[in-house]
């Protein structure tokens, strides 16, 4: 390579602009829009089967306070949820950082709690905590607490041993060097399974709402699904995808306040 | 008697009522009652539990409800299985589900024709017996495939992946009619099969056994509901959509769902609604215990027929005027 | 030439690294940078290897094998599959690629150690590895950064030659970041001192001394450097 | 500190032996299950709603015919769904790394398709697929790519910029800088999120059998459920619960085989 | 004796490093430690600072600040919050911690960089700021691996002069090691030089020069130990 560069000083990095940035996944929804909008149209095919993203928009703008009195319960039950999935999570990975006993122990529990199917559960659920926020609040957690203690307990794992042994050199307790070193070294995986947990809480919750719920966007859609009205099922659809981007863009901005450290 | 001390019910009894699926045309009777005020009256604070995916069966038989919704034949497992509940009312009197295969099967002119075909069900027990007695009874052999397909089995039936299905005719029914995908179907009673109480009223055992005066007040006003619902249909729709605001979008279904219920689902032979006879349980869950898919407490299957007379009651309806 | 930089400017932000650094490098000569830590070598290197747009100048630098300060071994590979990395990127068979970087196990002192995983090495070998690795690779132009910074005299020692000798034989042209002044006699057949930060080009001293050199006879050099650098 | 030692030569490091390492989870877990016993014995709760842990694998034993009946069905139905969930995940996240345009454009898709409910897709995967293998596939793989995909984009993003620097001087396309650098980088980003992908692949293929199934556990589940067998409900989740251990355990297996050099 | 080391013996695998090395360090003394790049001083080191468990041997040491001969900066924490890293784990309020690391930016070379990203740092700088993290936490034994292996000259003898006079000041008891013989005649009141792995100490020279030292004072000395290196 002989490469031959004379340029001005130049302040800006080549980051791209607003538009370019915004350009990919608009013109992509389009495309499938009008697509699936066409599709429909020329095929015929019965709204009950599939309505076309004109309808279900439509109808999802003519239903929008059922919609919207059903996205508020749904949102609280996801947030306090998740909440508790995010402390369960931290205490159990660090609990099992801290003891080899307890990681043996634990981990084979917690496997296994991934393969409760809900069904199953759910009339205990219901039998032991009621109709409250409790059943779908533990629904949540026990969805999503998962990726949270796999993240960290693998992020914990892998902290470089010169590392820890430099903290051990400086007379670190364990605890000092899990808060120095282990902790900041897992966030790049926590953060990483953050975005895998918070991706299922919305559908969580609305899964959890079968557990039991007097509204939600589980009981929106079960209501209009039943009522053989798959256009406003996948209204609130659209209203749960809208949700789940929104918290999943909200842990880049945690990780930038939080680890701005972390290189992407 | 016991409990109350036959007094009038406390002012302010608090039962709650399980549901068995999203509020529906089944449930009419008792959304009547709660809107023309009929449990308030009585002294009765009724609440319908969220809707929740537990079976009524499970929360009526350990006590988390008081009343719930039933069918006779999810009953009679639940109920040779020890649950603790009794039917009190019987919602529908006769089978209100059908089955149903696309009309323009020109192959399928009766229940033997279904023979080797593909049956879309829910997973329930009593289905496979139910269809290979009815195809035997048509003059079928009753062998055919079975597949698990929960609520997309009518999606399933339109599209051609199955043959037949079991849907209730007053809802799925009139839905397919409405989408214009017009249904061919068949009752299983024209083929001599036992006709059943499609839906049912159920009581906790033991709290009905405590509480016999606002067990009576509770079952009297669904009971009155029903008779409007029976008798009004308009109304009870119309009471029906009013009691849950936003969850029907889709009003005609509801009408002609409701019309259909009062011609020929909410009253027996003698025009009343609610009772039960000792013979329609001995027949269909009789037959249920006789093919050996009932099983006890223990996991065994039942080898003789329990005294269905203690499954159900008549005694908290009231007199018919 | 094979290296020919003109008025180049490089800045961080508002921290300006390289503030009009100019040279030449004719084929198979070798040059040595001296600067003081913190001037801009490294960022120098960067520019020439393509990693990194400079604000402003003109750059022309044949293609290079690089060899970096920090010694970047893969831990997903062995010693052996580290040092065959740029051979392989080349599209060198692997077997052919594990001979021939195989040889130069015994002279860099490193046999033994060719199935080893890279953090089971000392720190000079781990450099000498990383050395291994770039030179390995043939390639006309070598840019290496402080290649001998972690290692003792007599290996040192060892290595100059080694590198005094290979270059010699195959013409190589080297470019070589050192704070080792002796080094940069020893070695070199120019040296560029830069100057602190924001680096330009403060001194420039060809050494007409025949190979392989005592190091008496280079000592007023030494000196004359050594005051360049102050 | 003022450390005195005086050791023999010792060839072995202090590993835990066989009884320590298993004695954890065995130990926690009996307690529960005797803990359990004990509550249903003593509250006589009924059968239907809390079977005791010994009715649960005396009534799987005598079932044991129907369970491995169903087990079958859904362990091939897991594996082929896990498998294209690997290739499509793969894929994804490759051609994602490859274009910042398809990242920006897929992404937001990727991460919608986590909200749409079974419930809304099911009719569709029917009247689409008919009820074979494939609708059963199709849901394992959507509900278990997205932790695969987010693990690799996330492990790709976080490669050493310098060891990419390094690849580029020597001259490698993108490609090959691919294949050196960011892709054995990656692994243990991969490796974590395929520990919480194939956790919930085995949920994924139960869940999947209510689109539409002959036989498989989730379809004995449901059976069972309708049937107030709870019992042999919890016997069918005991089995997937199985299946997911040593599913969970393979992943450390081929983790050992692949990559051998990531330190836990 | 604040350090005191009888017949070590470490092996990683079938690889022998140590092999029965031993000697002292009197409270006070500064020691240079050379010896054959891959021959086990920094294995020795790792022993002293408590990483390491010997397969044989006895070692009484007292606590010490380690500096490893990787930097091992965290890139988490700003090159200031790096150094000041031992005196918070030692539990010094951050504060005060920073006021004191802070305080040594400026004759490290380092000012201005104090809230830089360690990665902005060039090679010597990120080796300065791991040598500023170690001597700030004023323990009383500093255990050094190649701490000036990355500095040019200039550079070099002012962190030299630094710590010769900051030891003779505090009474700090250094073990350093170097690849520079000049380096280790300069700052030590005794030298030991490692044999090639298995390690051994083959050679002791105590240098009872005043200081500052001249150069040509220890040249003598100089040509001893590097003799003793062969
Ligand atoms: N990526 C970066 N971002 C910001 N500043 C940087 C970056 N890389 C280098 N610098 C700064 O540029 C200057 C020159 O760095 P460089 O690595 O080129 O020095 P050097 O001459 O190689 O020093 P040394 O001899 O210590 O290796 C330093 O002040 C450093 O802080
Ligand atoms: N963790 C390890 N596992 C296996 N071998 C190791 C390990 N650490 C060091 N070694 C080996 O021990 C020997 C001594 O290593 P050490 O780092 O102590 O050398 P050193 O004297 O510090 O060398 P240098 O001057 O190059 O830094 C080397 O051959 C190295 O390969
Ligand atoms: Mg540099
Ligand atoms: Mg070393």
């Amino acid at each position: 390579m002989t490469a031959t560069l004379e340029r001005p000083p130049a302040a800006a990095r080549p980051v791209p602009r607003r538009p370019a940035r915004w350009a990919p996944p608009v013109v992509v929804i389009a495309l499938l829009l009008v697509g699936w909008q066409l599709g429909v149209t020329l095929s015929g095919v019965a709204p009950q089967v599939l309505p076309s993203p004109l309808r279900v928009v439509e109808q999802g703008w003519a239903n929008r306070a059922a919609l919207w009195t059903n996205t508020l319960p749904t949102l609280q039950v996801t947030a306090v949820g998740f909440a508790l999935s995010l402390a369960v999570g931290w205490v159990l990975a660090t609990a099992v950082d801290f003891s080899p006993w307890l990681r043996r122990a634990l981990l084979p529990l917690m496997i296994a709690s991934q393969t409760l199917p809900i069904i199953a559960i759910a009339p205990l659920m219901i039998l032991w905590f009621g109709f409250g926020l409790l059943p779908k609040v533990l629904v949540i957690a026990l969805v999503t607490f998962f990726p949270i203690v796999v993240g960290l307990v693998e992020g914990f794992a892998r902290t470089d041993r010169e590392a820890s042994n430099l903290l051990r050199s400086m007379g670190a307790s364990r605890w000092t060097e899990f808060r120095y070193v282990r902790l900041p070294g897992a966030l790049p995986s926590f953060f990483t399974a953050l975005r895998i947990g918070i991706t299922y809480a919305v559908t969580g919750a609305i899964f959890a709402e079968y557990v039991g719920a007097q509204a939600g966007l589980g009981i929106f859609m079960n209501q209009q699904k039943n009522s053989f009205r798959t256009d406003l099922v996948l209204a609130a659809v659209g209203v749960s995808a809208v949700i789940t981007l929104a918290l999943f863009a909200l842990t880049f901005l945690v990780q930038r306040l939080v680890a701005p450290w972390i290189r992407r | 008697s016991a409990g109350s001390g036959g007094s009038g019910p406390e002012t302010g009894q608090k039962i709650r009522v399980a549901l068995d699926w999203t509020p529906n045309t089944n449930h009419s009777g008792l959304f009547v009652a709660q809107r023309e005020g009929w449990f308030a009256q009585a002294g009765l604070d009724v609440e319908f539990l969220p809707y929740n995916s537990t079976s009524p069966d499970t929360l009526v038989g350990s006590g988390a409800a008081e009343f719930g919704i039933s069918f006779q034949d999810s009953f009679t497992y639940s109920k040779g299985a020890g649950a603790d509940i009794t039917s009190v009312m019987a919602i529908l009197q006769h089978w209100a589900t059908e089955i149903a295969v696309k009309a323009d099967r020109a192959d399928i002119q009766s229940p033997k024709d279904l023979d080797g075909k593909t049956y879309g069900g829910f997973g329930a027990p009593y289905e496979v017996p139910k269809m290979q007695q009815v195809i035997k009874d048509a003059g079928g052999t009753g062998d055919f495939t079975s597949v698990t397909l929960g609520t997309s089995a009518y999606e399933a039936l339109y599209a051609g992946q199955v043959d037949f299905t079991e849907p209730f005719v007053a809802w799925e029914g009139i839905e397919a009619q409405l989408r214009g995908e017009p249904l061919k179907s068949f009752r299983y009673t024209d083929f001599g099969f036992p006709d059943a109480y499609n839906v049912l009223l159920i009581g906790h055992s033991p709290w009905l056994a405590a509480h016999p005066e606002a067990a009576r007040a509770f079952v009297q006003a669904a009971q009155r509901g029903y008779q409007l619902a029976a008798d009004d249909p308009a109304r009870a729709a119309q009471d029906l959509q009013d009691a849950n605001p936003g969850a029907f979008t889709e009003p005609e279904l509801v009408t002609r769902s409701q019309d259909m219920l009062a011609k020929d689902y909410l009253k027996d032979a003698q025009g009343r609604v609610g009772p039960q006879t000792l013979d329609r349980w001995q027949g269909f869950s009789g037959f249920l215990v006789d093919s050996g898919t009932v099983v006890d407490a223990n996991g065994q299957p039942l080898r003789a027929r329990p005294d269905f007379a203690t499954w159900f009651t008549n005694d908290y309806l009231g007199q018919p005027t | 030439m094979k290296i020919s930089v003109r008025d180049l400017q490089v800045s961080f932000g508002d921290l300006r690294v390289l503030d009009g650094v100019s040279f030449d490098v004719a084929p198979g000569e070798f040059v040595s940078i001296l600067g003081p830590s913190g001037s801009g070598k490294s960022t120098l290197f960067q520019v020439l290897a393509g990693l990194l747009e400079p604000d402003a100048g003109r750059v022309e630098a044949a293609s290079s094998a690089y060899m970096p300060q920090k010694d970047l071994l893969f831990p997903w590979r062995t010693v052996l599959d580290n040092t065959t990395l740029g051979l392989e990127v080349a599209g060198m068979p692997r077997r052919a690629a594990r001979a021939k970087a195989g040889a130069l196990f015994e002279p860099f002192g490193l046999s033994g150690f060719e199935h080893s995983r890279p953090d089971e090495l000392s720190g000079g070998m781990r450099q000498r590895a990383a050395l291994l690795r770039t030179v390995v690779q043939d390639r006309d132009v070598l840019l290496l950064d402080e290649p001998f910074g972690a290692l003792d005299s007599l290996t040192r020692t060892a290595m100059q030659e080694w590198l005094d000798e290979m270059r010699a034989r195959f013409g190589w042209t080297v470019l070589l970041i050192t704070h080792d002044v002796r080094e940069a006699v020893y070695l070199s057949d120019r040296v560029l001192v830069l100057s602190p930060r924001p680096a330009r080009v403060v001194h420039e001293r060809t050494i007409d001394l025949p190979h392989p050199r005592e190091v008496t006879a280079a000592a007023a050099v030494e000196v004359e450097l050594r005051g360049a650098l102050r």
